[in-house]
């Protein structure tokens, strides 16, 4: 139950994009094709998945017992970059219609605030290990919610008579603040 | 020879970044470590106006400070406990007297209510209805209308489910720490 | 009377009590005609008179160039007076011939030599349908040799005679039905022969119930005739809906009818066939509906085709004051007319002036997607989204929305609050369409 | 202490050894051929992968360039440098050592071209769209139908509406790209090198009887103008068309045209021109 | 060319110029809207009749800024202005329902504005909004000024059981059940319109009955709080019964006259049901589990949100065309 | 063979011409993030330009040893060393404000801003215009999360820099503070500063465009050739 709460905490209530605004970057860029924004969420997903589990790894056994939690930033970061790098390889060596439906998104990855962002709020709010897990597919999870919600508006918006100047990005952070108000009927279920 | 290259680039960057970063933590370290124990001091003080002196009381399985008076006599306990707010966690340090049946004052540590409305709970109006609280058999939470009995809290309009958080939050903690006196833990 | 249906479509007010019950008039000989090279879907005629021939009724004057063609006959005696551009009933010029009439009004007619219906061969059939010059009846004009000539690989197995006439205001058809029930039914047989089809529906709309009572008594003892009694809703009549309706299939986009094994003839072509076959008369002349509240007498009337409009209207007794629009066709699919000088056509069904009252023109509005038009849509498109493409250039996504299959049945404008011409642009949208897909192919 | 420093540094190293190491290892193993342009348009972009041109990353957008798919322009955050020095890259400079400029062949606006008689249109004013219903208002079936699709299609605002109906270029913010080319559905819209003088600004190809018919500025098709011209100008269908290769200026008795239909761009040089040959002008 | 001196000489006409069908039904928009506007009268009597005639000037005043905004901001955009079409108005009515009583006036009208400037006009306009207006402009109040909209005014003819506090309130904090009856004449605290449902179900059947309002979406809401609301209700009785998450609340409301805004509805008839579906268990899910006691005006914009999706997948297949759509 | 622009025109083409807010929109995430109030925006501007500054003379120092393959990581450590500086140094000696700006500070380490400017600008300059650009990229970085803080501050707490400035009548609008309010505001903002860029565009336009019908040159086209001709 409680990792089921984490899970909704983290996709609904508490939404990386839309109440912790991380991973704004790409959830403006990559969010005007519904087709590049359901790959993009999965490919943020599964690093988010894998984020987790390696970020909890390093700081509990490497970070903590050596009283280096000040290298936090730096290892993390550098784990993540190698991990999408690897990944990256990884995909393109197995399978190449899942490497160009997945893999060029993750470049795009390495530099999404919101993969950092859960490192450390994981390692902050001191999670255990399967803790983590959920969290990141969680967070995973909303992160792809919002993408695609935002995706398939902005196909619909392609079609409408949005004034010029609030065009691509002004018109898309109104719809993310309507959005988060409407996220605001989830608050207070944790 | 290009390998070596990429290889050793990027290693120096990380020995140094390493290096420099542990230098500026030795540095840090001290000054932020003192930083986190002055704030708990103030917090512990706060609830204890006639407090100068504490001690911690190991093994409870949350933080219990023991408060002492300026005469060394102790004024009471200082227990920093937690629990689900509106949206998040809710961290407070409260006071309690001697013999555990009146509130002295308590402090909200951490929290991340709605801006501006679950936040009221920070705000003296609210927060001083704790002051001289007697918090048996628990504390009550009533809502539009003043408290009359020693033990109720009036809630905050629109935030009812913060302010009863906050309740909560006290009447657990004040339990958890009657149980550990009755074991005889807190000597 | 059980009456079966298909999805969507719209019941728009029918009209057609102003025509109903008055009998086809023959309109007299005009005192000129314009011929049109390209009355019909192909490749346009050419002309074999000069200027300054003199020509008789039912003569051939331009002959039909390749397989999808007609050849065009002259439907009264006179001479050639040009060849030349003239405007006709699409809105666009065409290359016509004009003929003054010179000739008594009855002069003798060209006929062709009458053929026994029972002993014709199928190719006889053909070969004089083509020769008569005769075109589906139904709007599009598509020459009716070609339908009755299908490819080897393809298996028909029915033939359905289109008596629906869903357009409202229009009675022609009914008026076939009630006045000339045998001959209709010897033109399905001829049709069925042409084909080698054992079976033959005729599906009537239930709003003309005297003509499913007649019709039925008439084909009780025919073997493989059947009267289908459908539902009245716009558009019935469309090919692909009355196959459905008529036998449970569905037209693929981009396939014909003879895809799923029918074939589907209007009232009037079947009458012309058993008239060419029967009496060996070539087609020329046009039955069709005058109707409107805007004409001051409404008639079903026999016209002789070049005829122009302004030569029949003045017939019917002209227009009235509130008039606002001249129609050629049905109201839900024909064309409004700037010009009355234009001829009437072959395949020309109606010619309806309309008042203000009828017409409901309302200012456009913008779209707010209430789905109305997808509810209406009979082929189950989105309306909406393909005239938004098409306004937007965004003629990719219009095609992926399957553009091309819509048939311009003009029931999603017909319900459209907003008062969005969608026909206009959903027609614009694949004209592009299908230049973007010729464009392709070449490459 | 010094022990932290060390394990730091160990730390630290040692991902970086790693990381370079795997990363050394894609470079070697797993490189795949392409396109060596791809390489060089990706080094001049920003690489920060921000996503903010829409696509999946900066190589992503550099394939998408290099194919064609994706506007030089692309990409926000690199700016101007970035967009002339993708273009040296392609080679797109080298193409446009003359400047092309749109040019609006058809005189026919609200005072010239005859409107139909009686009727009044009701629909959407898009040119596009009026050509389908018989053709739009205008009589003539070859000319401008006034509706504005260009200006809509123009990015750069190149285009207006001038009083009498007729679109008009802006030569200065013109880049010839061609979208009003498409966007007219009449056609009466051709891209010219900018230093082309002389224009036939009529499209009709009707019968002379019917082209007076429908417009006062048409080419009825006289054809004095291509009688004269030595060969570059031809008479296709009622109407001349000019071979700008053979063309002669002051050859061409563009004074003679009674419609206007056959003249000069710009007046001014119109004028000049006409004086040299001796032709007497009358200019206020 | 000899002119053809035999053909007479073209006669004139003045007719209109328009392609087909020359035949339409008689909907306009301005049409749809007012007859929205008359199904909402017997709400709005309800209110006043409940609340007192004071609470007209709330209504007054979302009506005329909403419709001011629309203006205004038409007149900028140099736009064809358009507020006689009734969209702004009803916008702002709607708004003005949703409203406790007694409100503040200038918080009314900042609703408003909000409701038509960036729920409306900053996307295009009528027709090109993704979420229902007057939601947005009442979810912007709602953040806004939390305090203020969940103040309620005890009703005029309260028994004295009736506290001021609406029943899904009383129900959150106090777990008191108020009774069907008073719920669905009204007689209980709550926002203006929404408080009556019978008022709310005359005009609702209304619009139904003249096809503006597809039943679908009301119907797939009802039964949708049948099943999830029964739900949680079988998995423990202490959750409200599905009747009283119906009658209570503005759920009545929002299914007839907020979910079924034509814009920001999906316009597939399975699309409609999945989006009542939808609203049906987000709503059941906030009110049982969430912080607020009510969240028809967030699950309604919750699932505004998703419309272009549902409208994409839900989209019918074109006709004959079965085999091959389902082979892609 | 590239333009050479002037050393001041680097600093003060981050003010407004590619402001990384408004005009690049990079660094979402912060300027939504802490914009609550004036100082918030202030001080997190400052953190970031302090890293950018830092980053962007480092990297352009060392830019030609780098090999390409582990550019990215290379800069990605050294913007994370950096940005892990400011975070000890500000958990130790500005204590509140560490706590306001919470977890957002190690987020500035995938803050686009700092990344980008490292790889379109201090990898192919040399480090003096690296440091001018890094310090009007902030500068700019400054003014956009200033105005937005106390836009949201004045209407969202009636305060500005912790001064009231609203009357105490006015009642505040929540929703300034709360994560929508962050994102309709920026969305307007951004919207309006696009108005005025186009604003100025169509009034170049409009001048050429008057300028093209004073000459009317089309006009006097038909008369002078129709008197020629006749």
């Amino acid at each position: 139950m409680e990792l089921f709460l984490i899970f909704i905490s983290a996709a609904l209530v508490n939404n990386f994009v839309l109440s912790y605004f991380l991973g704004i970057c790409p959830f403006i860029g990559v969010s005007n094709k519904l087709s590049s924004a359901i790959s993009m969420g999965m490919a943020t997903t599964f690093v988010m998945a894998l984020t987790a589990i390696v970020s909890w790894l390093l700081y509990n056994l490497i970070l903590i017992p050596y009283h280096l939690d000040f290298l936090q930033i730096p290892s993390f970061i550098l784990v993540i970059a190698a991990l999408v790098q690897f990944v990256e390889m990884v995909i393109k060596k197995v399978s190449q219609p899942l490497y160009r439906a997945l893999g060029i998104f993750l470049p795009l990855i390495t530099t999404n605030c919101a993969i950092l962002g859960l490192a450390l709020l994981a390692s902050m709010r001191s999670y255990n290990f399967m803790e983590s897990v959920i969290f990141g597919v969680g967070a995973g999870a909303g992160f792809t919610l919002a993408l695609i919600i935002m995706a398939g508006i902005r196909e619909e918006l392609d079609l409408a008579d949005v004034p010029k100047p609030f065009q691509g990005a002004p018109i898309t952070l109104i719809v993310a603040g309507i959005l988060a108000l409407a996220f605001m009927g989830f608050a207070g279920m944790i | 020879m290009k390998v070596t290259h990429i290889i050793a680039t990027l290693t120096l960057i990380g020995i140094i970044a390493g290096g420099s970063l542990s230098l500026v933590n030795n540095w840090a370290a001290p000054k932020i470590a003192l930083n986190q124990k002055a704030e708990t001091e103030r917090a512990i003080f706060l609830v204890h106006l006639d407090g100068k002196r504490y001690e911690e009381i190991k093994n409870t399985g949350f933080e219990v400070y023991k408060v002492f008076n300026q005469a060394d006599s102790s004024v009471g306990y200082s227990l920093v406990y937690a629990g689900n707010g509106f949206q998040g966690k809710i961290k407070i340090m409260i006071g309690l007297t001697e013999d555990l049946n009146k509130i002295t004052s308590i402090e909200i540590l951490e929290q991340s209510e709605t801006p501006g409305l679950g936040t009221k709970i920070l705000e003296a109006p609210y927060k001083n209805q704790y002051k001289e609280l007697t918090p048996t058999p628990s504390i009550k939470l009533v809502k539009g209308v003043e408290p009359s009995n020693p033990n109720e809290v009036k809630a905050i309009t629109g935030a009812t489910i913060s302010s009863r958080s906050v309740v909560a939050i006290v009447n657990e903690g004040v339990k958890r720490l009657k149980e550990l006196q009755i074991k005889g833990a807190l000597k | 009377m059980s009456s079966k249906t298909f999805h969507g479509g719209v019941h728009p007010k029918e009209y057609k009590e102003l025509t109903e019950n008055l009998a086809f008039e023959k309109f007299p000989f005009p005192e000129m005609v314009i011929l049109p090279l390209s009355q019909h879907l192909g490749k346009e005629a050419s002309p074999q008179v000069k200027k300054g021939d003199d020509v008789k009724p039912g003569q051939l004057v331009a002959k039909a160039e390749g397989f999808i063609s007609a050849p065009v006959h002259t439907s009264v005696a006179g001479k050639v007076m040009s060849l030349g551009k003239e405007q006709t009933s699409s809105g666009f010029p065409k290359d016509s011939i004009v003929i003054k009439t010179t000739g008594t009004v009855e002069s003798e007619k060209f006929l062709f030599p009458p053929l026994n219906p029972e002993t014709a061969t199928p190719d006889e059939i053909r070969e004089r349908v083509a020769l008569a010059g005769i075109v589906g009846q139904g709007g599009a004009a598509f020459p009716t040799s070609v339908k009755l000539t299908p490819p080897k690989d393809k298996v028909i197995d029915v033939v359905i005679l289109n008596g629906c006439e869903c357009e409202p205001y229009l009675t022609r058809d009914y008026r076939f039905m009630i006045e000339r029930p045998d001959d209709l039914i010897s033109g399905l047989k001829l049709i069925m022969k042409a084909l080698n089809v054992n079976r033959g529906v005729i599906g009537i709309e239930d709003n003309k119930p005297e003509a499913i009572e007649l019709l039925s008594s008439k084909v009780k003892f025919e073997h493989g005739l059947e009267v289908t009694a459908l539902k009245t809703k716009y558009p019935q009549g469309a090919e692909k809906m009355l196959i459905k309706t008529v036998t449970g299939r569905e037209v693929p986009p981009g396939k014909l009818p003879m895809d799923v094994g029918a074939v589907i003839q209007n009232i009037g072509t079947a009458i012309a066939i058993h008239d060419a076959i029967v009496k060996g008369e070539v087609l020329i002349s046009a039955a069709l509906t005058v109707s409107g509240k805007g004409i001051k007498n409404p008639k079903n009337l026999i016209v002789p085709v070049g005829t122009t409009i302004q030569n029949v209207i003045d017939y019917c007794g002209g227009v009235t004051d509130d008039a606002v629009k001249i129609i050629v066709g049905g109201p839900m699919m024909g064309v409004a007319q700037f010009d009355l000088h234009v001829p009437v056509m072959k395949a020309t069904s109606g010619i309806l002036v309309l008042t203000k009252d009828e017409v409901a023109e309302n200012p456009e509005t913008p779209c707010l997607r209430c789905g109305q038009c997808i509810g209406a849509c009979p082929l189950n498109l989105m309306p909406t989204k393909l005239a938004r493409y098409s306004q937007l250039n965004r003629f990719e996504d219009a095609e992926g929305a399957g553009i091309t299959v819509c048939m311009e049945c003009g029931t999603c404008a017909y319900t459209c609050p907003a008062n969005i011409p969608l026909v206009q642009w959903i027609r614009l949208g694949k004209q592009k369409v299908l230049q973007i897909k010729r464009d392709r192919d070449v490459k | 202490m010094d022990i932290t420093l060390i394990i730091a540094i160990a730390t630290m190293g040692g991902l970086g050894f790693i990381f370079a190491g795997a990363l050394a290892f894609a470079d070697k193993k797993l490189r795949v051929e392409e396109n060596p342009k791809i390489a060089e348009v990706n080094d001049v972009l920003p690489n920060a992968n921000c996503g903010a041109c829409g696509n999946a990353g900066c190589y992503d957008f550099a394939v998408k360039v290099v194919n064609g798919e994706a506007k030089i322009s692309g990409c926000p955050v690199g700016g101007q440098e970035v967009v002339d020095e993708i273009a040296k890259i392609l080679g797109m400079e080298s193409a446009q050592s003359v400047k092309l400029v749109a040019r609006i062949l058809c005189n026919g606006g609200n005072l010239e071209a005859i409107k139909k008689e009686g009727i009044e249109y009701l629909g959407p004013q898009s040119c596009a769209v009026k050509t389908i219903v018989a053709g739009g208002d205008k009589m003539c079936l070859y000319g401008c139908l006034g509706g504005g699709d260009c200006v809509g299609a123009c990015q750069f605002g190149a285009i207006f509406m001038n009083e009498n109906g007729l679109p008009t270029v802006v030569e200065e913010l013109c880049t010839g790209c061609g979208q009003c080319v498409d966007a007219c559905p009449r056609g009466v819209i051709e891209i010219h090198p900018e230093d082309r003088e002389l224009f036939v600004f009529c499209k009709n190809h009707d019968d002379p009887k019917r082209s007076k018919e429908v417009c006062n500025v048409a080419c009825f098709g006289c054809g004095i103008c291509a009688r004269k011209s030595d060969g570059s100008i031809e008479m296709r269908d009622y109407l001349p068309e000019i071979d700008y290769t053979k063309l002669d200026l002051s050859k061409i008795p563009i004074d003679k045209c009674k419609t206007g239909a056959i003249r000069l761009i710009h007046p001014e040089r119109a004028a000049e021109l006409l004086k040299e040959e001796n032709i007497e002008v009358k200019v206020n | 060319m000899e002119t053809t001196t035999t053909i007479e000489p073209k006669q004139k006409v003045y007719f209109d110029l328009t392609t087909s069908p020359h035949l339409h039904s008689k909907w306009t928009t301005s049409k749809v809207m007012w007859f929205v506007v008359a199904a909402l009268v017997p709400s709005i009597a309800a209110a006043l009749t409940f609340f007192g005639w004071t609470q007209i000037f709330i209504i007054i005043t979302a009506v005329v800024f909403a419709v001011g905004t629309e203006v205004s901001i038409q007149v900028i955009r140099k736009k064809q202005i358009t507020w006689f079409d009734g969209s702004a108005a009803l916008t702002g009515l709607l708004l003005a329902l949703t409203l406790p009583p007694n409100f503040s006036l200038s918080a009314t009208a900042i609703g408003s504005v909000v409701a038509i400037g960036l729920g409306k006009q900053i996307f295009g306009g009528l027709g090109y909004n993704i979420f229902n207006p007057a939601l947005v402009g009442r979810a912007f109040l709602q953040a806004a000024f939390p305090v203020q909209i969940t103040t309620w005014l005890k009703p005029n003819f309260a028994v004295d059981s009736v506290t001021s506090a609406t029943p899904l309130a009383a129900f959150k904090f106090d777990k008191i059940f108020t009774d069907t009856v008073p719920m669905a004449i009204g007689n209980v605290g709550g926002s203006l319109g929404e408080t009556s449902a019978i008022a709310v179900l005359i005009g609702g059947i209304l619009l139904i009955a003249v096809g503006i309002v597809n039943w679908r979406i009301p119907l797939s809401m009802i039964l949708g709080m049948f099943l999830f609301g029964g739900m949680f209700w079988l998995i423990n009785p202490q959750n409200p019964t599905p009747i009283f998450h119906i009658f209570a609340g503005s759920f009545l409301f929002g299914a007839m006259f907020m979910a079924t805004d034509w814009v920001t509805s999906p316009i597939t008839n399975k699309g409609m049901w999945v989006f009542g579906l939808g609203i049906s268990l987000v709503l059941v899910v906030i009110r049982i589990y969430g912080g607020l006691p009510e969240g028809v005006m967030y699950s309604i914009l919750f699932m505004n949100g998703f419309v272009p999706l549902i409208n994409r997948y839900t989209r019918p297949t074109i006709f004959g065309a079965v085999k091959e759509e389902k082979k892609k | 063979m590239k333009k050479r622009v002037t050393l001041l025109k680097e600093f003060t083409k981050g003010l407004w011409e590619i402001n990384p807010t408004f005009k690049q929109i990079l660094g979402m995430c912060p300027t939504l993030a802490v914009t609550v109030s004036a100082i918030n925006g202030i001080a997190m501007a400052l953190a970031t330009t302090f890293v950018l500054f830092f980053s962007s003379l480092l990297i352009s120092l060392i830019r030609k040893w780098i090999p390409n393959q582990v550019r990215i990581a290379s800069y990605i450590v050294i913007i994370a060393t950096f940005v892990t500086i400011v975070d000890l140094v500000m958990k130790a000696q500005f204590v509140e404000l560490s706590k306001a700006l919470g977890p957002f500070i190690p987020l500035i380490v995938v803050n686009c801003i700092i990344l980008g400017r490292a790889e379109a600008f201090a990898s192919k300059n040399n480090p003096l215009r690296s440091m001018l650009d890094a310090l009007g990229n902030g500068a700019g970085f400054l003014i956009s999360l200033f105005v937005l803080g106390s836009i949201r501050e004045i209407i969202g707490s009636r305060t500005i820099l912790g001064y009231q400035v609203m009357p105490n009548g006015f009642e505040p609008w929540l929703i300034m503070i709360l994560p929508a309010g962050a994102f309709l505001t920026l969305g307007l903002l951004m919207g309006l500063a696009n108005l005025y860029t186009e604003r100025k565009k169509n009034l170049e336009r409009e001048a050429l465009i008057a300028q093209y019908k004073r000459v009317g040159r089309e006009e006097i086209t038909d008369e002078v050739l129709k008197e020629a001709g006749v």
